[in-house]
């Protein structure tokens, strides 16, 4: 059985890649292999807003991540300089920044770019969904 | 009243894009503004019969295509030489598009006072 | 080592099968499982069959592909496949 | 002299459009032009939260368009089921759907693609930037 | 009635030219400044200088269009050029 | 330790994708990863000299290519036959990259234990 970790920049509702991830995991997990992390980079960060508030008859892809996530103890992680710049922050980087709120569902944890890095190299295998 | 052409030229589901402009021509349709819908290049896939993007969670938005002509919107275009080159039939499609080449495609384009694209 | 090329975007196929080499595998995925037609895959080709279900196109491809070395794979068969190649490059 | 309105739909740090969205704005008053309205669309809503905190040796697009907006009184109008589904919100459309906090810049204004219909039926020309 | 048919997306070029009337012009700004040279470039054809200058290659395709009917202009003729057209057409 | 090969296929300034990339070559990096740097495609205008972004507001990330070797990536490798087809030869770039033909692309994606495109 392999460990996988994901590289996840597709932006949430506009593009695809994003569902695709979440098959994956989902079927990864079926087949018995395990996640190590999933790294949501660019575009991606965007899917952490627990503001996200899709109609009632489509799929909420943050809900769906954060469901899968403490089921499975997932690591959902996302790249602090992607997520500041797209309007994506927690208590203590909108303290940290003056930023008047935060949005990040509990979830997911922002971190930096090296969680991407040790993410690859303790993984057999890397897959990124663009 | 101003007219206007709207042109889907993506494939479905790889991005919301054609889902957001079809709500664009259905307000449109709504200020009884004349409208012309055009499926070409890619977008000839919009209307391909038995879409399932439910078995990857997505919301299936095709029966909104067949729901145009209730909303007003009658002149539906279909790229035939797209459809050609997918080696697709307009029986693979819903039945609501009429064929037209690149001569007629550029027309319509032309006659409209806005076009759209997303 | 060998790779299995991971594509989405129908538009960057003729780039992405520059870029493999003769050992490589390729994936369609997303919008590329339209180009499943394309002349230019000599190269041992997989679609996605989730994908081809979503458009509707799972029927029409696989009377078009009665003789082609083209492979549908489902999803769990996509996960396997990645451990077969020794890497995935996501052609994006 | 003409008057404009633009349809942006373009993602706000990774595509060019809102830049250039902007610099058209720009010239185009310069020049003795007006602009009736900025209606944002699809992604291009996500230029619309006073979260988004890209580095500091980076224009903040945000910023950019609230000044624009505030010096020469121009209408920012963000679609409210792009905006819902991508977690941009204010205050009233929190309250109406459960949400945990909210982020609009208070330079923009939530409201329905009817705004977008009657922007290009009262401007000279539309101009898109995706 | 002509348009200006707006692009950025240097990819979709052949798609735009194919629905382009005769009268019609075509306006090439951001990534799609990078498409100068293209040999099907038969209508009349801008290109965004500040674009040009932000990718390094304003000098270069000056030096490239010597011959050419490829007319560079800058924002403000942008605006105007807008007004010229009966409408435009952004090509995305 | 793994090796990574970083690919640059985007026009500078459309997207903020090559700017993004780089950031992952420069973790790479500190982490001690033999790193490969690929322009390829539409990528090889992201080398060109005198980039002026900030007539538009923009920030110029092409430093960033110039400082790479100061971050121990040495092995940067140029597309020939794109350069050739957007007319432009070596003096237009900065002088970082070596210029190699496609079978050496394909070799070097070959060897590398991860490949990274954005």
């Amino acid at each position: 059985m392999a460990i996988f970790s994901l590289l996840v920049t597709a932006t949430p509702y506009s593009a695809q890649g994003q569902f695709s991830a979440l098959q994956f995991v989902r079927v990864a997990i079926n087949n018995g292999h395990s996640i190590k992390r999933v790294f949501f980079y660019a575009d991606g960060v965007l899917v952490a807003s627990r503001l996200n508030h899709p109609p009632s008859d489509e799929i909420n892809l943050t809900k769906a991540w954060a469901k899968l996530a403490i089921e499975q103890d997932i690591d959902l992680v996302v790249c602090v300089t992607a997520a500041l710049k797209r309007g994506i922050t927690n208590h203590a980087e909108a303290e940290r920044n003056a930023l008047t709120g935060e949005n990040l569902d509990p979830a997911f944890e922002i971190s930096g770019l090296g969680q991407l890095t040790e993410a690859m190299l303790e993984s057999d295998r890397l897959i990124t969904f663009g | 009243m101003k007219s206007i052409c709207i042109i889907f030229n993506k494939v479905p589901y790889g991005s919301q894009s054609s889902r957001e402009l079809l709500d664009i021509a259905l307000m449109a349709a709504a200020f009884d503004m004349p409208i012309k819908a055009l499926f070409i290049e890619q977008g000839v896939l919009q209307l391909i019969n038995k879409q399932q993007p439910e078995v990857l969670d997505i919301k299936n938005h095709s029966a909104t295509f067949k729901a145009l002509e209730l909303y007003g919107i009658e002149e539906i275009y279909v790229d035939a030489n797209a459809l050609n080159n997918y080696q697709l039939t307009h029986d693979d499609l819903m039945p609501i598009a009429e064929l037209i080449d690149n001569n007629a495609i550029s027309e319509h384009i032309q006659q409209s006072d806005f076009v759209l694209m997303l | 080592m060998k790779s299995l090329f991971i594509l989405n975007n129908p538009t960057k196929l003729d780039a992405c099968l520059n870029a493999m080499s003769t050992q490589d595998g390729l994936l369609l995925i997303e919008d590329a499982v339209i180009a499943t037609h394309h002349s230019g895959l000599s190269c041992v080709t997989y679609a996605l069959e989730e994908d081809l279900i979503a458009r509707g196109l799972s029927q029409l491809v696989k009377q078009h592909l009665v003789n082609s070395n083209i492979k549908i794979i489902d999803y769990t068969q996509f996960v396997e496949l990645t451990l077969q190649y020794d890497k995935t490059v996501s052609w994006l």
